[in-house]
């Protein structure tokens, strides 16, 4: 790879936890061999750019930009425009950026709610004023900003085309090297592909025995201690993992080899559109009942079905957010 | 009037940006430091079950999962009134103490490092991780990877996943480890130590061997004398996983001692309409806006606060560098405590580290740590928990109330850095006064001043997304009395 | 009344073989229906995925109908059992979404029922009317930059 | 064989034959009474006495013991064996003076008084030991026994005590030539007395049964019941029934065998199940003998039952008055909505029968008549020519007045309440579906019908095929119908069945579901989902794999996969999704 011109890549995170860009540093010693083979454009620590200059910046002189994190303000939306703009290849990097991941759980609430919250009823909260940030304020030296807070949680592709998805929360640093190197050798499919994962779903990957499936009561992972060899859900817990696309743990899955079920971080796989309602189907099917009494009883076990079920794909979801 | 803005990545949510305004003489007059950036999560928890809230609060900051990956679980023990078996204790504080090598390696290395072996002033192209290496050269470079990489291992062991963990659960631990897992971790735990010895000789090489930076540490620009914050253990010991939380006032007397459930009492939020991130404070003291001194509740919860909040470490090691901090820091060398020095904080993490890495070796040792028995199933009704870690940035409170079944009807979080809000405030205002004069040109080099006192709280907003490796993208813009931008320097996408 | 009477939106998801069958009789021997069911025929209850109800939810129905054929009396055994299983699990999880449970509604009705297809189909237009509309995209979703034209800001100095 | 001659006769015997059982082969009389065929011979009454006058052992012997051989000589009647025969029935007549088939035999002989002064001129036991012999040999209880010795000799229990080794089977009443013992054990008494119930252990279920071959009730039988004592061994007890039949047909080893079958069609044709009007507490069935369903009054009426078709009451009288009661569990919204489809046709029938045989009053409580079949209105006319009392009204009631039944109905043709005191009622029940009637569909892949009975693939253009192609339904477990209809429908069943096989192969539906096996993880959610179980689990490949030879294309596993890769053809997601985008695309209707 060392031939070609040294490929111009971009690293960005918009909301997101920054866990997305540990697991790039996890790539550990590779880190060397991708300093050699890109130059990384602010990687905020390792070029000064100004806003400006990257707006002057011809269009499409950037060759990949990784784009992390969910869209929620003003700002960050303005941003994903611009770096659109100059990059030839646009990559929604991790769970955040391509499905909206946990933060996309706001989207049970609306910003009046989130604001009330976190500024007015929490214990600690000293408001006298009931004062909420604004967009601009007058201070007696000037004026401050801040960008506007969206009321829903968006993807980076519902503001901006994507050529590429890397799902994961975070994206597991062996899929990280797999996705640069296809980057760096130009091996990349036929956009628009999900990269940096598997086709399948967990249970590919999970190495516990699966049998034929029949639920009577379903259980919280703290209520039971599950068979370490058997399948979670056949065992109660619902565990993400049918409705999942593998690709976290090379040959197994990592949380379900922690004995706790799966929550579907890698987003749904390939066949499905709304991972939550065939989650939710699949979970229906397999109760063991015909009885509606005891269906409802069945189902009055499972604590929170849209908040598992769409644990990271709520901000992709057909209903994308709740009516508040 | 003049305005400054050091503008850090103006429209790079998960930053903080700075304005500092001069007057006619252009002195400095006044600092706001702003975060543009709320994601809401104590609503959103709201609805869920509380022992989902270990795998779904870690998503607050992926620099510190573990922290809120720990600070939920033991929220939800609370919360379920059980006690989980001692060898699922000692394995979350054994995760714990993994966490603790790799985060602060994470951040000296790859953020603080490059300030003092490549100097403030070098290029910033240079000024990073690779350049670090590239100074140091490869051999050490490759044991500070090798380190990094061998502790997240750990943390994948014991936790499920490094990033995200998932093993903790009300009542205990998913996964008990193996002999064979245990070896490895030993063996990790073993090169961690004599990294963490290495690391402190190569402070004091670089570091304290340079006169120039000694001084600027102990230089009167960073030093700010508030209320620190720590957690302790019942002799007083700095402790990471579990113990009081203990507050000293800025000469050092023991302000309060508190248990988790008590935290509403001491603290307190402050709201400003200018950023999305509250400032808390001691309550009992109040809310004198952004100054330091014993009058204001103003606090710092630093790995320096731990160390001037307790009355040493619990391992040898690291207590024999914990006395040498205190007397080098001291002026008479009385060793007296605590220091205010914000740059200290630095050295103070890697008595942390040393700590962590020996604690570690500890626990890992311990016979009693793999055995199989690392569940209690909760029996009682849940209620309301308070769960309280020490987060590397800073002391982490997590605090649940929930109804019968155990659905989050409320929660309140106080997180790592949020803490130090207030005093990075101040600090920046303290640090500008002392570099930006009439007539001086701004910079680069004087930015980066500025922005040192700022890295030394290892700033994670939101506990937030963290530049990576982790610089703070940085812009000064110097605006005349009419607001007339003069000067400008800046680094980072603003 | 002055302003124009609200008309839902309703999709219906009909077994092949009960159903289908039924709204067809219903048809045929002219009984009075509202048109505000559109109907999608299923080879059996059972192959309605909650996906399709989302969906229809999603692109802006007011109301969902699914209905099938009596328990024990399903054409596929027991597909309708499944149903039944699927669509009390979803209603729930609609509640978290704001939706009224009762937009989405389950029937058995047999093929010979004709007369029962067009009561439930009269009772849930107004059952629905009453509810008022949901209009999803044009009301929770309105107003949200989803797929919205991408242009390049100006390139500023 | 041998040959021997009997009073002169020249006969062929096989070896180890009496001259008893060759003599009655060959139709010459020898009086018997401890001799019974079933039972070991024991010589014990002597009454079988003959002269030998060639052979091993001459002079007076008795015949049951007395093995054949080769030029053996006898004579049955010589004055000598007259004379021993009259001492014995003599003494037989002064032990048990009253008992009419000693009396006979004595008569026989010339005796008509006891020679000699009686005892107890009520004894009925001859000591024969017929009894002691049957419960030791065949029961192999061993219950009774003699006991004393000279006049005290007697038969009985030890120490004549109830005893619990009695099994109360009744044999040793059967054997007794004398009717000297009298059962008081209830269980065998009932199983005796049963009204309209098989009166043997090994029977024909009925005339008319195909194989028209006896069957062992294995609760009755001494054998089996021997059996359960010997946990579960094979007893040798009894098998009389074995030792008559000169074919050996009778097999007590037989078990119920489980066989597998590789068929090409099946026809499922598990018929229906009688109702028990007991539910219906109104006509208080099970309470009073003379209340009978319809099942019981064919036994009572057919020339093999019970009562050699005699119409009689519990107490067997002839029956005076007869209410047929219509419609009993059906058309009732407290049992069957729906109409049983016979009862009108065979209460007609039977109150024909009735008639006939008792030319008692026949009253029909019916709702309606529905007489559609061919010439079953021409029936309903003539059975009105016979006189049989139709009143349209439902029976709403049987009591007892007094020992006395009592049907109470309204008479809708004069709009009054009707009282009717009658001898017998008949409840004409209906058609349930078998109660495990959904184990069998579960099995077939037949779906059922709200009434319970199995769903025709189509009502009227696919009326014995079901939706699990190869599977036909023949006659009363698909709807009740009456013979000639059931006759059709099997038949149909049948021919169909036959076209299947002779064609070699299935027509299967497109619309079937497809797991492209490259995709699938193996989660095993859609296992245990399909009602045909076309889905199996490859456990080389680890994938889930359609049958599409047994798909019927429902969907259910589609909607439930997980992974939304099973694919339901011509019902796909894709398109279903863009139906609900297509209509909700264009304005409202």
């Amino acid at each position: 790879m060392s031939e070609k011109p040294k490929l111009k890549l971009a690293l960005y995170w918009a909301a997101s936890c920054g866990g997305c860009e540990i697991a790039v540093v996890e790539i550990n010693e590779k880190i060397l061999d991708l300093d050699a083979a890109a130059d990384i454009l602010f990687w905020p620590v390792a070029v000064d750019t100004k806003y400006k200059d990257v707006a002057a910046l011809p269009d499409g002189y950037i060759d990949v930009c990784l784009f992390n994190g969910a869209v929620r303000t003003s700002e960050q939306e303005e941003v994903a425009h611009l770096l659109r703009c100059k990059s030839k290849v646009m990559v929604a990097f991790g769970s955040c950026a391509t499905e909206g991941c946990i933060p996309g759980l706001a989207n049970f609430y609306s910003r009046e709610g989130i604001f009330e919250r976190a500024y007015l009823t929490t214990p600690t909260t000293d408001n006298p004023e009931r004062i909420f940030p604004q967009t601009r304020t007058e201070v007696p030296e000037g004026e401050l900003v801040l960008p506007e807070f969206y009321n829903t949680v968006l993807t980076l592709d519902d503001v901006v085309p994507v050529e590429y998805y890397v799902p994961g929360c975070p994206p597991q640093p062996h899929q990280i090297w797999s996705v640069i190197e296809a980057i760096v050798s130009g091996n990349l499919p036929p956009p628009p592909a999900v990269v940096g994962a598997g086709d399948k779903t967990c249970c590919d990957e999970c190495r516990r025995v699966k049998n034929v499936k029949k639920v009577k009561r379903f259980y919280r992972p703290f209520e039971i201690i599950p068979d370490p060899e058997i399948c979670l859900l056949e065992q109660g817990l619902l565990c993400m993992g049918p409705a999942t696309r593998s690709g976290c743990g090379q040959g197994r899955a990592l949380c379900v080899d922690a004995n706790m079920p799966c929550r579907g971080c890698y987003g749904p796989p390939a066949g499905v559109v709304d991972q939550g309602a065939k989650m939710l189907s699949a979970i229906a099917s397999v109760i063991d009942s015909n009885d509606p009494e005891e269906i409802a009883q069945i189902i009055a076990t499972i604590p929170d079905p849209a908040g598992t079920f769409y644990r990271f794909s709520l901000s992709k979801s057909l209903l994308r957010r709740a009516r508040v | 009037m003049k305005k400054i803005s050091i503008d850090p990545i103006t429209r790079l949510e998960g930053h903080g940006r700075i304005d500092i305004f001069l007057n006619e003489e252009g002195e400095v007059e006044n600092v706001y430091f702003v975060i543009p950036e709320l994601r809401g999560f104590e609503k959103f928890a709201e609805g869920r079950p509380v022992e989902e809230m270990t795998r779904i609060t870690p998503r607050i900051c992926g620099v510190c999962p573990e922290a809120h990956h720990m600070a939920a679980t033991k929220a939800c023990d609370a919360v379920y009134h059980v006690d989980p078996p001692p060898t699922a204790k000692k394995l979350r504080e054994l995760f714990y103490s993994y966490f603790y090598c790799s985060d602060h390696a994470t951040h000296f290395y790859i953020l603080a490092a490059p300030d003092f072996v490549l100097g403030p002033d070098a290029p910033v192209a240079e000024r990073n991780i690779l350049g670090l290496i590239h100074k140091v050269g490869l051999e050490l470079g490759g044991r500070v990877i090798q380190h990094l990489a061998e502790s997240h291992e750990a943390v994948a062991t014991l936790g499920g996943k490094d990033i995200h963990p998932v093993a903790g659960l009300p009542g205990g631990w998913s996964k008990a480890i193996t002999e064979e897992e245990r070896r490895r971790l030993e063996e990790i735990a073993r090169r961690a130590v004599e990294f963490g010895q290495l690391s402190l000789k190569l402070f004091h090489d670089i570091v304290l061997g340079n006169p120039a930076y000694l001084d600027m540490i102990l230089s009167e620009a960073f030093i700010l004398p508030t209320y620190y914050m720590g957690l302790v253990d019942a002799n007083n010991k700095v402790n990471f996983y579990d113990g009081l939380v203990r507050v000293v006032d800025p000469d050092g007397n023991e302000f309060v001692k508190y248990s988790p459930a008590e935290y509403q009492e001491v603290l307190a939020e402050r709201v400003v309409p200018y950023s999305y991130l509250k400032f808390p404070y001691l309550k009992k003291v109040g809310w004198k806006g952004l100054v330091g001194g014993k009058d204001s509740g103003v606090y710092r919860a630093t790995p320096l606060s731990r160390l001037n909040a307790s009355d040493g470490m619990a391992t040898p090691l690291a207590q024999e560098e914990y006395e040498r901090m205190y007397e080098t820091l001291t002026g008479d060398r009385s060793g007296r405590k605590p220091v205010h020095h914000t740059l200290a904080t630095h050295w103070a993490r890697l008595i942390e580290m040393l700590y962590a890495a020996e604690r570690a070796l500890e626990l890992v040792t311990d016979p009693d740590i793999t055995d199989p028995n690392v569940r209690t199933i909760p029996t009682a009704t849940p209620t309301e928990g308070v769960g309280i870690v020490e987060a590397p940035r800073g002391t982490l409170t997590h605090h649940y109330i929930t109804d019968e079944r155990g659905i989050v009807r409320k929660a309140n979080l106080i997180v790592g850095t949020t803490n130090n809000y207030a005093p990075i405030a101040i600090s920046l205002k303290q640090a500008a006064q002392g570099v930006i004069r009439k007539g001086v040109e701004i910079t680069e080099g004087i930015l980066n001043r500025i922005e040192m006192a700022f890295r030394a709280y290892d700033p994670c907003f939101a506990c937030a997304t963290h530049a990576l490796p982790g610089q703070m993208p940085l812009a000064v813009l110097v605006y005349d009395a009419g607001g007339e931008m003069v000067a400008r320097a800046s680094r980072g996408l603003d | 009344m002055a302003e124009e009477r609200f008309e839902p939106r309703i999709i219906g998801f009909l077994c092949n073989w009960c159903t289908y069958a039924a709204a067809d009789t219903a048809g045929v021997s002219r009984m009075k229906q509202p048109p505000n069911i559109d109907i999608i025929r299923v080879m059996c209850s059972g192959r309605v995925d909650p996906t399709f109800v989302l969906k229809a939810f999603r692109e802006g129905a007011d109301g969902v109908l699914v209905a099938g054929c009596h328990p024990g009396d399903c054409h596929y055994t027991e597909g309708n059992y499944k149903t039944l299983r699927r669509m009390t699990l979803l209603r729930r999880m609609l509640e978290q979404f704001g939706i009224e449970p009762e937009r989405l509604r389950l029937e058995w009705i047999s093929s010979a029922e004709a007369p029962k297809w067009a009561q439930v189909a009269r009772e849930f237009t107004e059952q629905i009317r009453a509810l008022g509309p949901l209009n999803w995209k044009g009301t929770v979703l309105a107003g949200l930059p989803i797929a919205a034209e991408h242009v390049c800001p100006e390139v500023s100095e | 064989m041998v040959t021997l001659t009997i009073n002169g006769q020249t006969l062929q015997a096989e070896e180890g034959q009496t001259i008893l059982e060759v003599a009655r082969r060959s139709g010459i009389e020898i009086p018997t009474l401890c001799y019974h065929p079933v039972l070991p011979p024991d010589g014990s009454c002597r009454l079988c006495t003959v002269e030998v006058l060639a052979g091993s052992r001459p002079g007076l012997q008795t015949a049951c013991t007395y093995p054949v051989e080769e030029g053996l000589e006898v004579q049955t009647h010589s004055p000598r064996v007259v004379e021993a025969r009259k001492v014995i029935l003599g003494l037989l007549l002064s032990r048990t003076p009253n008992v009419p088939l000693i009396q006979d035999m004595a008569r026989e002989y010339g005796i008509t008084e006891p020679p000699f002064p009686t005892e107890n001129p009520e004894e009925k036991c001859v000591l024969c030991g017929r009894c002691v012999r049957a419960c030791h040999e065949m029961v192999k209880a061993g219950a009774i026994n003699f006991a004393n010795r000279g006049l005290d000799r007697r038969v009985g229990p030890p120490f004549m005590q109830k005893t619990r080794v009695c099994i109360g089977c009744g044999a040793c009443t059967i054997v007794c030539p004398t009717g000297a013992i009298e059962i008081v054990l209830k269980q065998a008494a009932e199983y005796l007395a049963k009204p309209l119930g098989p009166t043997a252990a090994i029977y024909v279920p009925f005339p008319q049964a195909i194989p028209r071959v006896p069957v062992i009730d294995t609760d009755a039988c001494i054998r089996f019941r021997q059996n359960d004592r010997t946990e579960g061994e094979i007893s040798d007890a009894c098998g009389a029934c074995a030792m008559v039949c000169e074919a050996g047909a009778v097999n007590f080893e037989q078990q119920d065998e489980i066989l597998d079958l590789d068929v090409g069609a099946i026809i499922v044709a598990t018929g229906f199940e009688r109702p028990n009007p007991a539910f219906l507490p109104q006509y208080s069935y099970g309470k009073h003998p003379d209340v009978l369903d319809s099942i019981e009054f064919e036994r009572l009426s057919n020339a093999a039952g019970p009562t050699k078709g005699q119409i009689l009451t519990s107490d067997g009288r002839v029956p005076k008055a007869i209410a047929f009661i219509h419609c009993v569990g059906s058309r009732d919204e407290h049992a069957n909505r729906y109409c049983s489809r016979v009862c009108c046709m065979h209460a007609m029938k039977q109150a024909h029968i009735a008639k006939e045989r008792t030319g008692a009053d026949v009253y029909e409580l019916y709702m309606d008549i529905r007489a559609f079949g061919k010439g079953y209105e021409e029936f309903y006319e003539r059975v009105q020519r016979e006189g049989v009392i139709f009143i349209r009204g439902r029976g709403a009631e049987v009591v007892q007045v007094g020992g006395k039944l009592v049907v109470k109905a309204e008479d809708t043709g004069i709009g009054r309440p009707l009282i009717l005191p009658v001898d017998m009622v008949v409840l004409c029940t209906g058609m349930n579906p078998p109660h495990d009637a959904d184990r069998v569909a579960r099995l077939f892949g037949i779906s059922r019908s709200a009434d319970g009975f199995f769903m025709e693939d189509h009502p009227k253009l696919r009326p014995f095929q079901t939706a699990t192609e190869g599977v036909f339904l023949a006659g009363t477990c698909q709807a009740p119908r009456d013979v000639p209809d059931t006759v059709a429908h099997a038949a149909a069943a049948a021919s169909e069945a036959l076209k299947l096989l002779s064609r070699g192969e299935v027509v299967i539906s497109p619309q079937t579901a497809y797991i492209p096996a490259e995709l699938c993880s193996g989660c095993r959610v859609c296992n245990a989902l399909c009602p045909y179980n076309a889905i199996s689990f490859d456990e080389e490949r680890k994938v889930s794999v359609v049958n599409e030879a047994l798909c019927k294309g429902c969907g259910t596993c589609v909607a439930a996969c997980p992974s939304g890769i099973i694919v339901g053809k011509h019902f796909t997601d894709e398109q279903i999704l863009v139906q609900i985008e297509a209509l909700l695309g264009t304005p409202a209707a």
